[in-house]
Parts: C-alpha cells; sequence; structure tokens
C-alpha cells in the first residue's frame, strides 16, 4: 500500500511486520521515532513483543544478545554516541553469531557534539563483525529490514541496517507498505543455530585460547564470504515476492559507458544520481555507483561495476583522519591491477548539505585532488589554523570559527 | 518540480505544515518529500521546513535553496537575515498576517515580483476563529492553494481529514477553506484591477 | 543443532580435564581411637555403640550387643563403673562429656527389660577351664570363655555370686534385683556354678579334668592398722560391716559413727553407717581431699549426705565413746606428719577403712607361682608362674575397680583360649588418638549435658533405694547424639558437600570415596570433618 | 527443603546431609544422585569458594526449578576456569557474553522466554564483585528498577581476581590488592566509604535480597532455593574466600568464610521488598582479628608492629553490623530459641 510517510515510521511498520519478539529502546537522536512508534504499537497490542526500557545503548545490545541466544527475534535501533557506547556488545553479538537486526540512524561522533548525518558512526564498526545495509530512500529502508532477519537468520550473523538520520529518518517520502501476509511468506520463522534450552543444554560463549581463536576468526570471514550469495538470494527473493528492486550488493546507474564514476553510500545517492543526469544532459560521460552492502564489501561486484571507467570518485561521508577516505581504501583494493584514477571527496560531514550545485562544478573540474573536502570553507580554517599557529592557547577550534561566521549552531540543514 | 520553503517558530506546525502539504500533493497521486529543518531549536526559535511536489519521483535530499514559494508562518521573522534566500522573481510568498505589504514594511520589496503571486492571509486569527487555537498551519495551506494551484483545495482537505480527526480536523478544515477564499477573493480582486 | 565451533561446546565435557594431576597431598579417610575406647578398662567400643544408640530404638539393641563383645555387665557398668571414657572425653573441652555412663545403663536396663541374650555361636572346644572366684572377674572370664566354646565352672566360697560387686558396694549404689540378672545371663549361657566351695589344691583341680584356671578370689580382708586402745573402744573394719550388711547381720554403729581412711570403701561405710541410722557420720583421714584416693561423685554424694569430714587428722587412741585425734600436715613430699596437736572426737563406733589384702592362700604352694607385697605376680598375659593358672582382679597388681576387674576377665579369657589352642594371643595394634585439636567443633550444636536425677538427699540417708536414677529414652538418646564419634565418620556429607572439585563420591550414608581423578588437594574436607575422619597425606612420589 | 537451624541434640553436622535426618530435609548436596551444575574437571584454584558458592546455588536453582534454568555469566574467574575451549564444566544451559552486562543478558533471556511463552524456565545471572558491583553495575541496577523475573548471584571474592587481584569497589578497607599495595603510610585499601551491593538492591525495593557464605552452605541453599519462590528481580550475593586473592591456605576457605560471619564482618541476612525480614544469628562471636590474622591480605595491620587504629575502625565495622542486623540476640531470645530447640522430639522425624 502506498502511503506518504515520515521514514521512521515506514522502518517502525516494515519491522513489527518482521514480528521482532524482544525489542530493547534507549533514546538517541535521530533514532528515537523508530522505537517510539514500535513501543506505541506494542502498547496498543498490535505488536505482540517485549519492549524494554533500558538504561543505555550498552545494555541495549546486551538485552538483544540475551534475547536472540533464547531463541527470540531480537532488534534495537541506535546511532552515534550510542553505538559507540554499545560497541563492546556490538562485537560480541557478532562473535556469538547471534542474528540480531539495528537500524542506525548515521548520525556524526562528537566531540564537538553533532546531532546531524554523517556516516562515522557505522563506518567505526565496519570491522564489527556485522553486515552493513546502507538505505538510499526510505523504500529501501524499509525493505532492507525486512531482509536484515531473513539474511541474519540465514546465516546466523548480525545485521546493521544504517539509514542517514534526519535525511531519511525525518523525511516524508511516498513508500510502499508491504501488507503482512507478503512479509510472512519472505521471512520464515527464526530457528536458531544454537539456543539456551535446559532441555539440551549447552555452553555458549567459551573462553578460546591461540589454539583455535584464528580458525574461529578464519570461520567468521568464510562465513562473511558466503553471506554475499545470500544477499543477493534476498534481493532477488524479494524481487519477486515484493514486485520490487531493493537491497542487493551494487546499484550501478548509467555506468556503461562512463569515464567517470561516482562511488557513494546512502540518501546522497538521489542527489549525486540527479547531478549525472545534468553532466551527461552537458555530455560528459559520467554515471554512479551506489554500494548498497558495505560489509562484507563486494569487491567482484565493485570492480565489475566500475568495469572500464577512467576516473572514480569516491564520495564519502565520513573521514579516517590521518588516513582519508574509508570506503576508498575498499574500492582501492577492489581495482587493484587495474589504473583507474581514484580520488576520494569527502562530504556531507556533520549534516553539512551535499548539493547538487556543488557536486556539478565539482565533477566538472579535470584536476580534481586525491583528497577533497567538498565545500569546505578554507577562509575560514585557515584564520584559524593562522589563530594555532600565532598562540598556544587559540582556544576551541569550533568556537572561534562560529564566531568568525557570526552565528550559532543550526543554521540551514 | 515545485518547491516549497516554511519559515516559523518551533511549536507553530511548520513541520507538520510541510508534511501535511507533501501528502496533499500524494493524495493527487503526485510524488513528494517533506523534511525539517534539522536543528536542535526549542520552542520559539525560527525554523524552516521544505517540501518538493513532482510528477516523477524524488531522489535529492538536499535543502531547499531556490524556492517556487516561501510561507511565512510568522511575520515577526520577515525581517530575519535571508528569510526571502533564493525566491526567483517567479516565485510565490504567502505570509501569515492581517496587515497588507505596506504596514509590514515590504512596500519596495513585493514590487520585483508578480503583484498577484504575494499575498497575505490572517491564518491566525482564522484559525482561532474556526480551529480555537492560533495555529496558522491549515489555514496557510488553503491560502497556499488558491495562490499557487500547486495542490487542490480538496487535496488539502484530504491530507487534513488523514492527519488530524474529529474537532480539530474539522477546525482545521473550516479555517483551511475560509483561508482559502480569502486568498482566492484577493487574487481576483489584484488580477482584476 | 549446528553449533558454531568453539564458542558453543557441548556440556560437561571438563570431566576429560583430570585435575588430580594438581595434587601434592591426597585425603584418605581414617579410623582414629577416640579418647573414651582408649581410657575404657573394660576395653569397649563405645564411640561405636553410641553410634548406634544415637539412631534410636531400631537400633537400640545393636548397641547393647556392641557392648556385650567386650562387658558382660552394661547394667551393672551403668551403676558402679568411675566413668574414666567421661574423664577422657573430648566433648569435656566444648561444653561437658557426653554422658556415656548413663546411655550405658540405659541400655544395660533396656536390655533386661526386653530380656535379650548371647547366643554361643563358637562351636565346643572339649576344653574345661575352672574359674576360681564368682566376682567381676571371675564372671567376665566365664563369660568370654564360654563364647570362645570352652566349658567353664566357676567355684566361690561365697553364699552369693557377685563377689565384691555385691559384699563391697551397698544396694543403694547397686540394686541386687540389676546384679542378680546380669549375672544370671551368664549362667544362662551354660556356665557351672559352685557356691560355698573353697578350692584349696588348685593343681588338683588341674588334674582332675580342668585344663586352665583362672584365679580371681579379690581382695576382701580388711586391714587392720595398731591403733592404741581402751578395752571397751567399739572398733571394727568396713569390709566385714559391707559383708554383714549383705548377710542381714547389721552391726551395732551408735548414734557417733567415725570412720577411719579415705578410699571408697570409707565413703560406703560412712553412708551405711547414716543409712543405719547414725545421726552423724565423721571420715577421718590423713590427708587433704585432694589426695583422697575416693572417687569424686563419691565424696560429693557423701557430703551432700550430711557426713562430715575430718582432713589432716589421724585416730591416736580410742576410747568407749571418744576417740582422741592428731591434726597433721603434709610435708613437701605430700606425706602428712604429725603435729602434736590433738582434739578430741566424740564416736560411739571406729569403723577402720584402711584398704584391703588378697587372701592367697588358693595358689601358696603352687611351685612357680610368685607374690610380691600380698598380690600375686603375673606376666603380661595375666598367667602366674604355673603353666595354665591364670589371675586377674583385686589380687594382681592393678587399680582394684570393678571395671579394671572386669577387663582382666576379657583379657584372661583370651590369653586362656590362645593358651589353650597351643598359641599365644596378640592384640591389635591400636589406631592414633583422636584428640580433640583434630575435630572441627563447629559444626557440633552447643548441648550441655543432662545430669541424672538423684533421690533428694534427705530420702536417701533413711532408705537403701538406688541413689542415682536413670535417664528415660528421650534424655539417654541426647546424651548419645552428644557424642562427637572422635577420629570416626559419621555419615553428615560435610566432604561430600565442601569439595570444590566434586572429588568425593558418595557411596551410600555414612560411605564416601575420594575421587583422586579430580581431587587437587586443597584439604578442606580434612578441615571441615567435624570429627577428623579424614587425614591430609603426602602423595606417593 | 525448608532450612532448619541446628538441632541442639544432634550428633556432628547438619551443614550438608546427617545420616539421622530424613532425606527431604537433607541438603541437595548429600544426595548421591545431585545434579553438579557445575562439574569436575574445572580449572579453579585448590580450595576455591566460587567454585563451591557456584556449585551449590545453581544445583539448588536446579532443583527448585526442576532443571528448567538458564544461566548467564560475566566474564571473571567463575567464567575462565569453567569453560577454557574445549572443555565445559557446566551441565546446564549457561551463556557468558561480557564483563559488565551480565544482568542486561539476562533480562533479554528472560524478556525471550515471556515472549515464547516459556515462563516456566527460570533465569539466573551470575558474576564476581567486580564483574557486579563496578562495571556491571549500571545493567544490575536497570534490571533490578525494571524488576526483571532475574535471579542475579553475586559471587563476592572481594577483588579482581581473574586478572590478578586488583581492588574493586567490593574490597574491604585495609586489604591489600595488587593496586592497593601495603605499602607506604596507609598501607591496604584506604578506609572508604565502602559500597554493600545488598543495601544497595534492596534500595530498588526488589521482591527478594539475600546475603549467604560457603561457610553455611545449607543457609546458602535456602536462599537460592527461597528466592526462586518469588519472581521478579532478585539478588543474591554470596561470600566466597579466595585462598589466592586473600593469602588464606586453600583448607581454610570455609573457615575464613565462617569467622567473617562470626565476626559480624559480613551479616547474614534476608530483605523482602526492601526490609530486612531476617538475619542469622552469630553463634560464637569472635573479634575481627581472628579473622584478618589468617589472611596475608591482612598482614601488614600485624606485622612489623600492631596497627590498633586501623583494626579498631574494622571491629567498629563489624559492630555496626551486628547492632544494624541484630546479630546477636538478646538473652531472652537466645533462651526462647534454646527451648523450641531442646523441645523437639529427637529421632528421625
Amino acid at each position: 500500500m502506498l502511503k506518504q510517510t515520515e521514514g521512521s515510521r515506514a522502518v517502525a511498520e516494515a519491522v513489527a511486520m518482521c514480528r521482532p519478539q524482544v525489542i530493547c529502546a534507549y533514546p538517541i537522536t535521530p533514532q528515537t521515532h523508530i522505537v517510539e512508534a514500535l513501543s506505541a504499537m506494542v502498547k496498543t497490542g498490535d505488536l505482540e513483543a517485549e519492549f524494554l526500557n533500558v538504561e543505555s545503548e550498552f545494555a541495549a545490545m546486551s538485552v538483544a544478545i540475551g534475547a536472540s541466544a533464547a531463541g527470540a527475534r531480537a532488534y534495537t535501533a541506535t546511532a552515534s554516541q550510542g553505538l559507540l557506547f554499545m560497541s563492546e556488545a556490538v562485537y560480541n553479538a557478532a562473535g556469538l553469531g547471534l542474528p540480531i537486526v539495528m537500524t542506525v540512524a548515521n548520525r556524526a561522533i562528537g566531540a564537538p557534539i553533532n546531532i546531524w548525518n554523517d556516516h562515522s558512526d557505522s563506518m567505526s564498526q565496519r570491522d564489527a563483525g556485522w553486515l552493513q545495509l546502507f538505505a538510499e530512500t526510505n523504500q529501501e529502508a524499509l525493505d532492507l529490514h525486512i531482509q536484515a532477519f531473513r539474511i541474519a537468520e540465514e546465516l546466523s550473523i548480525p545485521v546493521m541496517v544504517c539509514m542517514d538520520g534526519f535525511l531519511l529518518t525525518h523525511a516524508s517520502e511516498r513508500v510502499d507498505i508491504p501488507d503482512p501476509g507478503q512479509v510472512d511468506a519472505f521471512l520464515p520463522r527464526y530457528d536458531p543455530r544454537q539456543v539456551l534450552d535446559p532441555d539440551d543444554p549447552v555452553s555458549i560463549g567459551a573462553m578460546v585460547g591461540p589454539e583455535a581463536f584464528t580458525e574461529v576468526r578464519y570461520l567468521a570471514y568464510e562465513r562473511m564470504r558466503q553471506s554475499l550469495g545470500v544477499i543477493e538470494a534476498a534481493a532477488a527473493g524479494f524481487a519477486e515476492q515484493f514486485g520490487r528492486d531493493s537491497g542487493g550488493l551494487v546499484r550501478p546507474y548509467r555506468t556503461e559507458d562512463a569515464e567517470i564514476i561516482v562511488v557513494a553510500l546512502g540518501s546522497v545517492l538521489g542527489t549525486v544520481k540527479d547531478t549525472v543526469d545534468e553532466l551527461r544532459a552537458g555530455g560528459r560521460k559520467i554515471g554512479v555507483l551506489g554500494i548498497t552492502t558495505f560489509r562484507p564489501f563486494p569487491a567482484d561486484a565493485v570492480r565489475e561495476a566500475l568495469g572500464g571507467a577512467r576516473h572514480v570518485v569516491v564520495l564519502e561521508r565520513a573521514l579516517a583522519p590521518g588516513s582519508g577516505g574509508i570506503v576508498t581504501s575498499d574500492v582501492r583494493t577492489a581495482l587493484v591491477g587495474r589504473s583507474t584514477h581514484i580520488s576520494t571527496v569527502i562530504a556531507g560531514l556533520g549534516g553539512r548539505a551535499v548539493t547538487r550545485k556543488s557536486l556539478c562544478a565539482l565533477l566538472q573540474a579535470e584536476d580534481l585532488q586525491p583528497l577533497t573536502f567538498l565545500d569546505l570553507d578554507t577562509g575560514l580554517v585557515d584564520r584559524e589554523l593562522a589563530r594555532m599557529r600565532t598562540a598556544r592557547r587559540s582556544g576551541p577550534s569550533p568556537e572561534n570559527m562560529l564566531r568568525d561566521l557570526g552565528i550559532t549552531a543550526s543554521g540551514i540543514g | 518540480m515545485f518547491q516549497v520553503r516554511f519559515h516559523g517558530r518551533g511549536g507553530q506546525g511548520v513541520v507538520t505544515a510541510a508534511e501535511l502539504l507533501a501528502s496533499a500533493a500524494f493524495s493527487e497521486g503526485r510524488h513528494a518529500q517533506a523534511f525539517p529543518s534539522f536543528g536542535s531549536e526549542r520552542m520559539g526559535a525560527p525554523v524552516m521546513s521544505f517540501c518538493r511536489i513532482d510528477d516523477k519521483p524524488i531522489r535529492t535530499h538536499e535543502p531547499v535553496t531556490e524556492p517556487d514559494a516561501l510561507i511565512i508562518q510568522d511575520a515577526t521573522l520577515l525581517h530575519q537575515a535571508d528569510l526571502f534566500a533564493g525566491l526567483g522573481r517567479e516565485g510565490y510568498m504567502l505570509i501569515n498576517s492581517a496587515r497588507g505589504f505596506g504596514e509590514l514594511g515590504l512596500g519596495d520589496f513585493v514590487t520585483d515580483f508578480h503583484r498577484d503571486r504575494l499575498l497575505v492571509v490572517p491564518a491566525s486569527s482564522l484559525a482561532l476563529t474556526h480551529l480555537g487555537r492560533p495555529l496558522p498551519g491549515a489555514a496557510l495551506l488553503g491560502g497556499f492553494a488558491a495562490l499557487t494551484w500547486a495542490v487542490s483545495l480538496d487535496a488539502v482537505l484530504a491530507a487534513i481529514s488523514e492527519k488530524f480527526a474529529g474537532p480539530v480536523a474539522e477546525g482545521n478544515a473550516r479555517a483551511a477553506r475560509a483561508a482559502f477564499a480569502f486568498v482566492r477573493d484577493e487574487r481576483e480582486a489584484l488580477t482584476d484591477a | 543443532m549446528r553449533k558454531p565451533f568453539a564458542i558453543t561446546l557441548d556440556v560437561g565435557s571438563s570431566r576429560a580435564n583430570h585435575t588430580g594431576a594438581w595434587r601434592t597431598e591426597r585425603p584418605v579417610y581414617v579410623h582414629n581411637l577416640p579418647p573414651c575406647n582408649n581410657a575404657c578398662p573394660a576395653g569397649e567400643n563405645i564411640q561405636q555403640w553410641l553410634y548406634d544408640a544415637e539412631e534410636g530404638p531400631a537400633r537400640y539393641e545393636a548397641a547393647w550387643r556392641q557392648i556385650m563383645e567386650d562387658n558382660p555387665f552394661p547394667a551393672i557398668m551403668g551403676r558402679v563403673c568411675y566413668r574414666p571414657c567421661e574423664t577422657a572425653c573430648n566433648r569435656a573441652q566444648l561444653d561437658s562429656a557426653v554422658g556415656i555412663n548413663s546411655v550405658e545403663r540405659f541400655l544395660g536396663d533396656e536390655a533386661l527389660r526386653q530380656g535379650w541374650k548371647v547366643p554361643v555361636d563358637a562351636a565346643p572346644t572339649g576344653r574345661r577351664v575352672l574359674v576360681v572366684g564368682a566376682g567381676p572377674s571371675g564372671l567376665s572370664a566365664a563369660y568370654h570363655l564360654t563364647r570362645l566354646g570352652h566349658q567353664v565352672t566357676i567355684k566361690d566360697a561365697g553364699a552369693e555370686p557377685g563377689g565384691m560387686m555385691r559384699y563391697g558396694i551397698p544396694k543403694y549404689r547397686l540394686p541386687r534385683g540389676i546384679l542378680d540378672a546380669e549375672v544370671h545371663r551368664i549362667l544362662e549361657m551354660g556356665v557351672t556354678l559352685e557356691l560355698s566351695t573353697t578350692v584349696t589344691d588348685i593343681q588338683a583341680e588341674l588334674k582332675n579334668g580342668f585344663d586352665a584356671a583362672f584365679v580371681a578370689v579379690g581382695a576382701h580382708i580388711g586391714r587392720r592398722a595398731y591403733i592404741p586402745a581402751g578395752d571397751s573402744a567399739r572398733i571394727m573394719d568396713a569390709v566385714t560391716m559391707l559383708h554383714g550388711m549383705e548377710e542381714g547381720s547389721v552391726p551395732m554403729l551408735g548414734r557417733r559413727v567415725a570412720v577411719y581412711g579415705g578410699g571408697n570403701t570409707a565413703m560406703d561405710a560412712a553412708r551405711t553407717a547414716r543409712r543405719l541410722g547414725a545421726s552423724e557420720a565423721v571420715v577421718v583421714y590423713r590427708r587433704t581431699r585432694e589426695r583422697m584416693p575416693a572417687h569424686d561423685s563419691e565424696v560429693e554424694e557423701a557430703l551432700e549426705e550430711g557426713i562430715q569430714m575430718r582432713w589432716l587428722s589421724t585416730v591416736a587412741h580410742a576410747d568407749e565413746g571418744k576417740l582422741l585425734i592428731e591434726k597433721m600436715k603434709l610435708d613437701e613430699t605430700g606425706f602428712p606428719q604429725p603435729t602434736g596437736e590433738f582434739t578430741e572426737l566424740e564416736a560411739d563406733c571406729l569403723v577402720l577403712a584402711l584398704g584391703q589384702n588378697a587372701d592367697l592362700s588358693v595358689l601358696e604352694g603352687v611351685p612357680g607361682v610368685t607374690f610380691s607385697d600380698n598380690v600375686v605376680e603375673v606376666g603380661p598375659d595375666l598367667m602366674t608362674g604355673y603353666p595354665g593358672i591364670f589371675a586377674g582382679g583385686d589380687m594382681v597388681p592393678a587399680e582394684r575397680t570393678v571395671t579394671v576387674a572386669i577387663g582382666h576377665g576379657k583379657k584372661a579369657a583370651r590369653h586362656i583360649d590362645a593358651w589353650l589352642r597351643g598359641g599365644a594371643y596378640a592384640a591389635p595394634a591400636k589406631h592414633e588418638l583422636a584428640g580433640f585439636g583434630g575435630l572441627t567443633t563447629w559444626y557440633y550444636a552447643d548441648a550441655p549435658a543432662t545430669v541424672r536425677p538423684r533421690l533428694e538427699a534427705a530420702r536417701r540417708v533413711t532408705t537403701f533405694d538406688e541413689v542415682t536414677g536413670g535417664l528415660d529414652e528421650s534424655t539417654a538418646l541426647f546424651e548419645a547424639r552428644r557424642c562427637m564419634s572422635c577420629g570416626n565418620c559419621f555419615g553428615c556429607d560435610n566432604c561430600y558437600g565442601v569439595c570444590p572439585d566434586n572429588a568425593i563420591i558418595k557411596l551410600a550414608d555414612g560411605e564416601y570415596e575420594v575421587d583422586y581423578d579430580y581431587c587437587k588437594g586443597c584439604g578442606l574436607c580434612a578441615t571441615e570433618c567435624p570429627c577428623g575422619a579424614i587425614d591430609m597425606q603426602p602423595e606417593p612420589t | 527443603m525448608p532450612y532448619q537451624r541446628i538441632k541442639f541434640y544432634q550428633t556432628g553436622s547438619f551443614a550438608v546431609g546427617n545420616r539421622l535426618l530424613a532425606d527431604e530435609q537433607r541438603s541437595v548436596q548429600s544426595g548421591a544422585q545431585r545434579s553438579n551444575a557445575l562439574t569436575c574437571g574445572h580449572r579453579a584454584c585448590q580450595g576455591c569458594g566460587e567454585a563451591l558458592g557456584a556449585r551449590y546455588a545453581l544445583d539448588a536453582v536446579l532443583r527448585a526449578t526442576n532443571g528448567k534454568m538458564i544461566a548467564v555469566n560475566a566474564t571473571g574467574c567463575l567464567e575462565v576456569f569453567s569453560t577454557p575451549f574445549p572443555e565445559t564444566s557446566w551441565q546446564i544451559a549457561w551463556l557468558h557474553s561480557l564483563f559488565g552486562n551480565a544482568p542486561a543478558v539476562a533480562s533479554g533471556v528472560a524478556a525471550a522466554l515471556k515472549a515464547m511463552g516459556r515462563t516456566d524456565i527460570r533465569v539466573v545471572g551470575q558474576g564476581g564483585d567486580g564483574g557486579t558491583v563496578d562495571i556491571g553495575f549500571a545493567c544490575l541496577s536497570g534490571m533490578f528498577e525494571r524488576n526483571d523475573d532475574v535471579l542475579y548471584i553475586c559471587y563476592d571474592n572481594q577483588a579482581y581476581m581473574n586478572t590478578g587481584v586488583q581492588r574493586s569497589g567490593a574490597t574491604p578497607p585495609a586489604a591489600r590488592t595488587a593496586t592497593t599495595q601495603a605499602v607506604g603510610r596507609e598501607p591496604g585499601n584506604r578506609f572508604g566509604q565502602g559500597k554493600s551491593a545488598p543495601l544497595i538492591a534492596m534500595a530498588h525495593e526488589i521482591p527478594y535480597v539475600a546475603t549467604a557464605t560457603v561457610a553455611d552452605l545449607r543457609d546458602l541453599e535456602y536462599k537460592a532455593t527461597r528466592a526462586m519462590d518469588f519472581h521478579g528481580a532478585r539478588y543474591l550475593h554470596i561470600l566466597v574466600p579466595c585462598p589466592l586473592g586473600w593469602g588464606s591456605a586453600p583448607a581454610d576457605t570455609v573457615k575464613v568464610a565462617r569467622l567473617a560471619t562470626e565476626s559480624g564482618l559480613f551479616p547474614v541476612f534476608e530483605a523482602e521488598t526492601g526490609e530486612v525480614v531476617s538475619s542469622t544469628p552469630i553463634r560464637h562471636r569472635v573479634p575481627v582479628t581472628e579473622y584478618l590474622r589468617i589472611q596475608a591480605r591482612y598482614a601488614h595491620l600485624f606485622r612489623p608492629e600492631e596497627r590498633t587504629e586501623v583494626i579498631e575502625k574494622i571491629q567498629a565495622a563489624a559492630d555496626r553490623n551486628i547492632r544494624r542486623f541484630g546479630l546477636m540476640p538478646d538473652v531472652t531470645e537466645r533462651a526462647e530459641v534454646l527451648a523450641s530447640a531442646t523441645a523437639e522430639s529427637p529421632g528421625k522425624q
């Protein structure tokens, strides 16, 4: 059923249709609307589940771990600092092979504290052993959650569905909400690989020493590789069941004959596609490759999709200080052995708008540096750098620069 | 694609208004997108929201920087910096006020635009009359329908009845109708002139 | 379930890890010798029969039979024994000694009530043994010899069996009904008893069909000391007096009686005098109370009955109606020395209780038999210098108590049996003594001893009723359960429970085994064993 | 299995069983067929109090739940010595996740069971004092506040033993640990305010809070069993001496615990919805020095010279406990106890 609704609401409805048995919630912007909606459904009885208001994100993931190990379908959502606070448990859930599904409403990480969108949070957990799926639209966010439970439970690996905070979670868009029957048909009952059962007891979470730890890790790596196929199969099965393309590994757009291909994740893809159309109209041979599955990284699919591109521009919503682009390094690995020119563009940090205007300008430029910060106010940073050179105690940079701008925090999204 | 920017103060329903407009467009089978200016603002602070309407899927997620229309929910914001930023010569603007542009100090400003695309409507007092509370959102949308025809009044009413229920829905609907009539008459007056 | 490798494990798999390898010391269950058993002159296995008794009525008979293994007189013991077991009892160091004696009495009386008998299981050996003297020692020997399959004949000069138990111990301490019943039970086993029969030629007896003889005629000749006395002074000796009581010839003592001596016989004489109507009974003794040979309980009861004591006093001269008493003082060696101070003591009669001598005539002239200061010399096997003639009881060097005599009887029986079979009896090696230090007494609840009911003094002095009553069943059981079972497991399950490695296997109640595959040797079981029945021993290297 | 006070006519010990007792009156641990939730072959130190306490507590719960139990374990000695790959000593459904999240994981298991309609299965969370009163404290408090149907058991050995005896929030004043060395002007742990997890648990007014030690194993069993009579959040705090960390003889593990209670330093009590409903009276009171002297972690209080002012402060703490929890019933009370005890008729009943 088509519906004009907020992204969070749409995701909440999709999650509800997956019939999670245990939901744990701890508030953090911009994820809150999702669990608020789920809480209401549990209260009204529309959703039969245990809803726990826990005391921290660390507890939220821990409750999910216990619930999943006991054989229940478990769900939680978080963002930003919350994801970092639960990090230890995030790794643990993957290590124990518990198919938990978690929404990450992508948001920047402080300091300085910043509630707006970028990908620093989920990127920080990219090696936690979770699958990471990035949604381009609210429709895809909704669809990915349904696929996530199926993939997670088939593989016994937890899945993180990443959707851009505010840009998607708070945006009202048209979405096609499936009917519960379809979801039930697509998503089988949870049949755990291991479960805490007094009638068939096991010890889960043993200490493993050097004699077997490498093997344990190898098996995790192997399962991740296998998961690529499972993800594609899930997407195919989804298309069959719902008549809609969603999920999968990567999404090429006008890449066939493209000389320049932009690689990006999440909601920015829409803006990039508009940009591509505009530049194509101007005769520039450009395309865009959306990466839906970031973990495991679909190297083969990426290499294939980037086919004959002369120049690959990786548009990143996060930064690895002291290194540069996080996605870029994976792309580079995927293209190893090719002469493709690869450049990184850091854009949209902490909620900075990524506009078609800026993108057009950027992608028309022939001499693109290896690393570019989109719409960087160079004057502002130069002044601050100068201050720092002259006075040791030059004060906190964020405040200094805001003073320069003559505004207080906020401003246009 | 038709892009609208709403200006108001926290608590005045600026976001709701944008969402109502989006679902109005949706009810006419069109694609729409509404989203707030994500801030940490609280009650009373100046805030914005956006709405896009198109016949094909809307892919971009950047904020509206070159609006086709502005809806000003609170006239006290008028002299704020860049309130009108990006509004083109062909643009529309609807201000919630009982006073004329002259009194609002916009006498000169409006002369650069199509005169019949810039109007004021006493949305708050209409809301007060019909809804009992000075929430101008629905009324402004009624007026907006009459001003731009970007969406029909019926679509606005449909959105209102989907969003609200009972007396609130009715009150908002009456306010919207009243505002629609008010703006329609104003435009006719201007075009006749 | 397709379990994830390494992260998920099958339960209980650690049993493959034998932690016994960590051990440097191993716990071992032991049986140590309880102090009560160690102290018992009759060699009773007290801890064992208390263990049986504490289980209640169902096991009383078993407890009694355990006593009967060593001592045929539980009911008598429960009245006249001076309880060296209770003196030794470890519990005395915790609150107060277990009332072993009263439990024994309860079991003894219960046996008489129920008419329990002792079967003779051994096949008849066809050997005949003569026992001279039907006192505790002789009867005990006869009992054990009979159980060993020998044919026993007892000859006694007296009119009734029992020896000192009858002629030395007053009724108020040992009712005759009890004595008769326990003696009768022995005779019933097929022992021949010939009373009023004095053995004159023991060698002849051995020639005429007896293969061995046990002589235990006791010591019943009152020792006389020279006391300057006027013609009309009334002086008699305690043994004769008590003996007379038994034969119904009540001696004329008068209103004021003085008893000279400090032993148990002196107490018996004084207390008997009170019962015979003496308004004043005074014990005159050369030393102090601490040095009195009489047992405390006896002295206590005497004092309760109004007996007066004159310490550090000797009788210098006896006259009609009065005695001349000289004060004494102890020298540094503790020996009493005259002071030359004299006082008078009014007394109608002086009873001498200065100890007894044995009548050794039966052995006089027997080749090889030797004597020294009025007792027969015997070897560790109680055999005299004449092969086949054994002796015991008061006529051999030892403490002169009923219990010791009974012990001699058992000991003699074993040696005689071995001798008859042409061998020698070797007593089994004793276990290590179970000291108080080896106990973990926290586990024993505070439980003060129950005191046996006593006839209140006023009534006592006028009658010969038994002074000390018995315990009823519940209190006897209470006493039995106060036993700490020193050095011997009583099945509390502590070791089984406290082992952090589940390395104690419980086979049945009170039966355990250490699982050395897993025991790490921490020693917790040994420390927490209440009764010290587990030792930690170094691992064999 | 109603917990019974020691009888006054008994022979020997009621600590575990006693052949004079009827089977139903005996301890779970006295049965030859006991379940051994924690079986042998584990790698705990010689004389480990935690291994002993854990087996008792979980076996009691197993019996109370007819074997329908799931246990969640925090990281720590217990977890490490019981489940080193490829072996586990557990014979129950058992899960280890992290150091600081056992209460939350247990809540998750309970929530799952509720959601799946398996409320016949009960959940136990367990951990050491570090995992409970320090790093896991927020999760514990959250579990209490939500009143989740979990029994949480803290095995308190008063320091981080797994990592080599470092100070924890439960380390008693003056005790020596690897991070509160017996050196300097104030050797050993500082005299802080202390952290009483049981009292904090009581402040949550959860249905049941109790303390126990491995010195009174019948009582420990009773408390674990009693806890299962309640639903909602329950807390059991068990003192488990650690020979390694306390510097006591492995064979003295139970004795040390006993002295802790007999001195009044570790009060044994029960509380329901925040109110103390019973406390175990001290049988033979001892001065705290008897408890302190046999532990090397307190050696600096006696050598080179006795630090009387510190010992007095510790004694004062013990005296406070005795007053606060009524550990020394007055004479009349004692008389009643004695009377009622002796009134009981002897023999198996």
